[in-house]
C-alpha cells in the first residue's frame, strides 16, 4: 500500500451541517489503495507557512472508479475553518492513504454496530459504505448505526442508508432530533435487557464518547474498534508526535506508548490507557479577537 | 470551560499593580513599534491605553543604521534601526507633552552605550514630570567593554540599573533579551540591582540573506527577529522569568490578537506590550484591549487579576477516576 | 544577477566534502524529523539524498514524553518527543540494514544523560558497519549535573565530544543548540574537543500556552520550536559559528525550499538538513535539491561548491561614482 | 487629513500588461482626503501571519464620487503575486491615505513632465486624472508624458489620455514599441537642443531611471519631483525602517535619513544621496523552488 503525495483538486464543498462541510477531492493517485478507516493529511495553508502542518482527515467516502474522496469536516479552528472556505477548483496538498483501516467482519452472519458521535460519522460511513455493497449486501439490517449529535442542526443526513435497509438510531444531546441523550445510552438501550449483542462493533467520537463507550466495552469481548485521534504533525510515523498511552500487548500489566497515525488510528479501545489520556483542548469557537 | 459564557453586564476590571506601577489595563505599546505615541493618534485614543512605552531614547539623537534597515521572514520581521532618536531634549520639548495632552500613560525606553549614559538619562527624566515609568532596554551595545550588549551578561546589567536606580524614584521597567542562555540568571542580577519590574522579551537575534544577490538582506547583517514567530520563545522567556523572580513581568513578543495576550497573561505577566502588530494594524492594542474584555465577559470573569497567573502546569487525567477501565479490565 | 539565466547543458557537481565526510550533494535529512529514514520509503528515493540523519539514539530504548507532544506556533511548531527511540541494539538490527540496502547516507544521531552515555554509544556504533558519521546531540539533559543540557555550557559540551572523539574515528558531527548566550564560544569549545563537523541549529526551547483550558499545549509545558519562523535565527547562528571556527558547518532551521537551504549554503553552510518540511510535505528532501540544482544552472554555476560561502558583506553603493550627483551638487 | 485602517473591498482586478493588474478597491473613509502621489499600505495575508506586513502601494487612479481607488501592481515576489490573484469581492485590510502627495503646478501656465519607468506610471496616472480636470483642462498639450517599459508587452495602455491632448512619449528598452532605449534618454532627446524646458517635473520608475533622471536634473534647478521607494514595515512613521540617505536641508553639507513614508514617499533628487544607497535587491521571478 503505498502512500502518496497528491496535489488534489477540491471539486465540491458542500455545507452539511451546521459547522460541518463534505468536500469532494479528486486524488486518482491516493483513492486506488485506500480503505474505510484510513486518513489523509491534508494541508491548509495555499500561500506562506502559517498554518504550517497539515491535518488529518478521515476518508469519509471514496469513489474509487472515479478517484475521488470525501472528507467531511468539522470546523473547529483555524485550519477547519480556512479549508471549510476553499472554493471548488482549490488544490491541496494530500498525503495518504495513511495508518490501518477498519478490520472488516468476516462475513454477513455478523451483526455490527456503528456508534457515531458528531464528526464521528466521518470515517464509519466510508466503512458502512464498503460493507452494504460487500459483505452485508444481502443482510443491510444486520448494520446497526447509532449516530449522536449535540443537537438537530448538527446532524448530517443519513437516509440514503434508511432507505438501503441499513437501521439507524439518532439522538440528539438534547432531544431534539431522535431519541434523546447521549449515542452511547442510546447503543445501550437498544442492546441491554436483551440477550443480543452486536458481533463488532465500530466507533469513532469525542473523547468523552470513547471513555464511555470503552466503558461499557470493557465488560465485554466481541471485536471493536474505534478511530482515535491526536495532534499529529506527520501522519506518517516520523515524528512520533502523536503517541497515546497504551497497554502493551506482549505484557498487559506494562505500558508503553502506540502512535495514532501509524498503529491506528483504528485501535481497539481495551488496549488504551484512558487513565493516562491528557486531552486535546476543545476551544470554543466564539471569536475573541480578530 | 466557556462552553456557556455568561456575558456579565458590567465591564470587568482591568486595572493591574505592577509593583510601584497601576495602569488602567495590561495593554501596553512596545519601544520602537509605536513610535513616540502620536504618529498613532489617528488610530488610536492614546488614554485608552495601559501605557506607552515610547521608541528607545539616547542623551544625544542618533541617525540610525543605513537601510536597508528591515526584511521580512515566515510570520517575522528583522529589523535594525540602529536605535534612531531625536535624543532626550528634543524629547522632553517636543513628543513629551503632547503626548501627555491626549492623556497618555507615557513610559519612557532609555539606551545609551556606557553606565553613564544610562545614569543620565535617569536624572534629565526624572526631572521631568509626567512620567509613569522609565524602561531600560540593555540589548544595546557596551562600547566600553568591546561592544558586548549589557543584556547578555549579570553583571554589567545590574550595574547599569543600579546606576539608573541610584538616580531616579520612578517605577523602574529593565527589559530582558532572550539571546542568553539563562534569562532567569538575569532576571534575578537586575531584581537585586533595584528593577521594579521585567518586561520580555527584546528582539531575538537573527538574519536574513537573498540568495540570488547573495547580500544580507540588513546593511547591518544581523538584526532583531520580531513578530508572531517569536511568540512561544517570549511565553517560554515569561514563565522561566516568573520561576526566577517574584516581582511584576510584562510579556512582550509576537502578540497580535486578544488570545495571544492572554497567553501571557495566563502564564503570569502582569500586562503585556503590543509590537510589531501595531506596524501591521495600527489599531491592533486597542482590538486586543476589547478582546480581552470580551474574554473575561464570556469567562465570566470580574477582574483581569482574576486572570493573571492561573495557569495550570498539572497534568489532568480527567478519566482517572476508578470507575474508569483501564485497558481490557 | 540571474535576469538573463543560463541553462547549462551539463548537471552541476553537487558534491561537498566536509572534512573527514564526503557527500554526493548537501541535502541531508534532521534527525527526529524523518524516523529512521523507512518510513520515508514511500516518498524518496534515499539513496538520492546527501545523507539521512536518523532519530536520536540512546544506549536503552526510551518511551518518550507523555502526550501532547505537538503544538503548532505561527509558521513553526513545539515538539517534547521526549527522544522516544528504540535504542542503539534494535536500531542496529531492525533499522539500520535495510536503510544501507536502500542505499542511504546514514549518519546517527546520539544522545545521553551522561558522558558514558555517549562514549559506551559512540564505541557501539563504530563497532557497525556501514555509518558514514556521528552526530552529537548536546541538547539533552545532563542528569549527573542537575538536568542542565550539555549543549549550553562549553566545558560540559567538550567533555561529551572528547568522549566520544576517544571512542570512534567515524566523521564526527556536533549539534549546537541556539538557546545560548554565545554560539561562538560553544562552537570553539567542541571543536578544540576534536569534532570535525558543526551541525547547528537544534529546536528554540519555547512554550505554548491555551488561553481558554489555562494549560500549557504540551504535556511537557516547555518544547522545541522548529520550522520556517526559526529560519534566521538559524542563519545568525550560522553565520556567528563559522565566523568563530574554521571547521565544517551543516546549516539546520526552518528550511522549506531551495531558496531556504540556498540562504545557509551562501552563508557558509557546507550542507544542510531539512527538518520540520518533511513532516508537512514528505518529498521536501527532494524538491529542495532539484531547486538547487536548477539554481545552479540559472545562475550558470557548475559546482555547488562555487556558490558556498559567497556572501557578499561589504555596502555597496552602486551610484557611488564621481559622475554621479549628490544632492543638488 | 486623518489617516485611517478600513477594510476594503476589491471590485475588480484586471490584468493590464505582462504581470501588471489593476485592482480596483471601494474604501469609503480612505478615498475622500487621499491625493496623488499618497499611498496604502496593504495587507496581503488572509488567513495566518505569513506573509507579515502589508505592502505599500500608490493610488493610481481615484474615484473620489464613488469612493474607490485603484492600484496598479507589478509581480515581483509573494506579496504582489497573492495580491494580484484575489478575486473580486475579497476584502483587504488597507490603510491610508499616507505620505506626502505631489505638490501641484501653480497654474496653467506650466509646461508639465511626468517620467514614469515601468510601475512608475502608477502614482503619475491619478496626478494626471487631476491636473486635466484642473489646472490643464484647458491646456492639456502642455502635459508632456515620457512612459517607458523594458517591453511592448509590460506598457500599460495610455489612449485615453492621448485622446484627452495629452503629449504621450512612449519608448521601449528594446524598441518594440515606441521609441528604443530608456524613458530618460527619451526625456533628454525631447528636450535638449531646444532651449524649452519643462517648468516641472514629476517622476516615478526603477533606481536606475531615477539616479539617470537625478543626474540629469542636478544641474537644472525647475520644480521636481519623484516618488522614492523603500522597504517598509509601518508606512505611519512609527517603525522608521524606511529611511534613504539624504542632504540636511538645514545645512546642506551635513547627512541625515529622511524616511519614505512620512517625508515621502515624494522628494526632490536632488535632496537624495544617491552615492550613499545600497539597492533592494531585486529577485528574478523564475521559481526556483515550489
Ligand atoms: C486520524 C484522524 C482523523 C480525523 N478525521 C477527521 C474527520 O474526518 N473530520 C473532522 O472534522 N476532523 C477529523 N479529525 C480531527 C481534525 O484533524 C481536527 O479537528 C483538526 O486538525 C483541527 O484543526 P484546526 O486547525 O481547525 O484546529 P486548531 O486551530 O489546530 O485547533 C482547534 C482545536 O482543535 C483541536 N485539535 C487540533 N488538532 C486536533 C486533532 N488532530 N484531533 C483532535 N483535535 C484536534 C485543538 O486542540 C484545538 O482545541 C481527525 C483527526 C485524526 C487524528
Ligand atoms: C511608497 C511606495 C509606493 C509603491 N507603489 C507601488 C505601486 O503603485 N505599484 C507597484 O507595483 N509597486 C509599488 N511599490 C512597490 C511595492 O510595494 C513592492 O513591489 C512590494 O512591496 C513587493 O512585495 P512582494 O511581497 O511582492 O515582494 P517581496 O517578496 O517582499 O520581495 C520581492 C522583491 O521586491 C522587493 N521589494 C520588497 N518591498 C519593496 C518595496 N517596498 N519597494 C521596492 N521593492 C520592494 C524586494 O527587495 C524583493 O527583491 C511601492 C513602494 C513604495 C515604497
Ligand atoms: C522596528 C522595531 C523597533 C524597535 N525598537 C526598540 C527600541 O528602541 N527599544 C526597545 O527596547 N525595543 C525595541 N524593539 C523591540 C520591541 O519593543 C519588542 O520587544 C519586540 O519587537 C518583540 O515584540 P513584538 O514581537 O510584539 O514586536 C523594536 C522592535 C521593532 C520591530
Ligand atoms: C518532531 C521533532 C523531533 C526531533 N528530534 C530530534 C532528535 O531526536 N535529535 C536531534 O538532534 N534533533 C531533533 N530534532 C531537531 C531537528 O533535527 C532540527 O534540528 C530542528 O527541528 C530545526 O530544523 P527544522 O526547523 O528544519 O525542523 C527534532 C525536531 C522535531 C520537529
Ligand atoms: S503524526 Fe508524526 S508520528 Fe504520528
Ligand atoms: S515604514 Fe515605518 S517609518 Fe516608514
Amino acid at each position: 500500500m503505498p502512500r502518496v503525495q497528491e496535489k488534489a483538486k477540491i471539486l465540491e464543498n458542500h455545507r452539511e451541517a451546521e459547522g460541518i462541510h463534505r468536500l469532494v477531492l479528486y486524488a486518482p493517485r491516493i483513492v486506488p489503495t485506500a480503505r474505510p478507516g484510513q486518513f489523509v493529511m491534508v494541508r491548509v495553508a495555499s500561500e506562506g507557512s502559517d498554518p504550517l502542518l497539515a491535518r488529518p482527515f478521515s476518508f469519509h467516502r471514496l469513489h474509487k472508479d472515479d478517484g475521488l474522496f470525501e472528507i467531511l469536516l468539522r470546523v473547529v479552528g483555524t485550519g477547519t475553518r480556512i479549508l471549510s472556505q476553499r472554493p471548488p477548483g482549490t488544490a491541496v496538498d494530500v498525503v495518504g492513504p495513511l495508518g490501518r483501516g477498519f478490520t472488516p467482519p468476516s462475513g454477513p452472519h455478523e451483526t455490527v454496530a456503528f456508534v457515531a458521535g458528531g464528526i464521528g460519522i466521518a470515517p464509519l460511513r466510508a466503512l458502512l459504505d464498503e460493507l452494504i455493497v460487500k459483505t452485508h449486501k444481502d443482510h443491510p439490517e444486520r448494520l446497526h448505526v447509532f449516530y449522536g449529535a449535540r443537537t438537530r442542526s448538527e446532524l448530517v443526513p443519513l437516509s440514503p442508508l434508511k432507505r438501503l435497509g441499513v437501521q439507524v438510531v439518532v439522538s440528539t444531546d438534547d432531544g431534539s432530533s431522535g431519541e434523546a441523550g447521549t449515542v452511547v445510552e442510546a447503543l445501550r438501550r437498544r442492546y441491554e435487557g436483551t440477550l443480543e449483542l452486536p458481533d463488532r462493533l465500530y466507533a469513532c467520537g469525542s473523547l468523552a464518547m470513547q471513555v464511555s463507550l470503552a466503558r461499557w466495552a470493557s465488560g465485554r469481548d466481541f471485536p471493536m474498534e474505534m478511530s482515535l485521534e491526536s495532534m499529529m504533525a506527520c501522519g506518517i510515523g516520523a515524528c512520533l508526535g502523536c503517541a497515546l498511552p497504551a497497554l502493551d500487548p506482549d505484557d498487559p500489566q506494562a505500558e508503553r506508548y502506540v502512535h495514532v497515525c501509524q498503529d491506528g488510528p483504528v485501535f481497539d479501545p481495551r488496549r488504551i490507557r484512558w487513565d493516562k489520556i491528557q486531552p486535546i483542548m476543545a476551544r470554543p469557537l466564539t471569536s475573541v479577537s480578530p | 470551560m466557556g462552553q456557556n459564557p455568561t456575558d456579565h453586564g458590567s465591564a470587568p476590571d482591568l486595572r493591574v499593580t505592577l509593583g510601584p506601577l497601576q495602569l488602567a489595563n495590561p495593554v501596553l505599546t512596545a519601544s520602537g513599534t509605536f513610535g513616540y505615541g502620536l504618529e498613532f493618534a489617528d488610530f488610536v485614543d492614546l488614554s485608552r491605553l495601559g501605557g506607552v512605552v515610547v521608541k528607545g531614547i539616547s542623551l544625544k539623537p542618533r541617525p540610525g543604521n543605513p537601510p536597508p534597515r528591515l526584511a521580512e521572514t515566515p510570520s517575522g520581521m528583522l529589523n535594525a534601526i540602529g536605535l534612531e532618536n531625536v535624543g532626550v531634549e528634543k524629547f522632553l520639548t517636543d513628543k513629551l507633552p503632547p503626548l501627555l495632552k491626549r492623556g497618555a500613560v507615557v513610559i519612557v525606553n532609555i539606551l545609551g552605550n556606557t553606565v553613564e549614559d544610562y545614569a543620565e538619562l535617569a536624572r534629565i527624566l526624572s526631572g521631568a514630570s509626567g512620567i509613569a515609568a522609565l524602561e531600560i532596554n540593555i540589548s544595546c551595545p557596551n562600547v566600553k567593554e568591546g561592544g558586548m550588549a549589557f543584556g547578555t551578561d549579570g553583571r554589567m546589567a545590574a550595574r547599569v540599573v543600579a546606576a539608573v536606580r541610584a538616580n531616579t524614584s520612578l517605577p523602574l521597567i529593565t527589559k530582558l533579551s532572550p539571546n542568553v542562555t539563562s534569562i532567569a540568571d538575569i532576571a534575578r542580577a537586575v531584581v537585586d540591582a533595584g528593577s521594579d519590574i521585567l518586561s520580555c522579551i527584546n528582539t531575538v537575534s537573527a538574519m536574513a540573506v537573498d540568495p540570488f544577490s547573495r547580500r544580507p538582506k540588513l546593511a547591518n547583517i544581523v538584526g532583531g527577529l520580531s513578530g508572531p514567530a517569536v511568540k512561544p520563545i517570549a511565553v517560554r522567556c515569561v514563565y522561566e522569568t516568573l520561576r526566577a523572580v517574584s516581582c511584576p513581568v510584562i510579556g512582550i513578543g509576537g502578540i497580535q490578537t486578544a488570545l495571544d495576550a492572554l497567553e501571557f497573561l495566563v502564564v503570569g505577566a502582569s500586562a503585556v506590550q503590543v509590537g510589531t502588530a501595531n506596524l501591521v494594524r495600527p489599531t491592533s492594542c486597542l482590538e486586543i484591549l476589547d478582546g480581552i474584555e470580551r474574554f473575561l465577559r464570556q469567562q465570566g470573569l470580574g477582574a483581569i487579576t482574576d486572570y493573571i497567573g492561573t495557569l495550570d502546569t498539572q497534568c489532568r487525567f480527567p478519566f482517572a477516576d476508578e470507575s474508569c477501565p483501564v485497558g481490557i479490565a
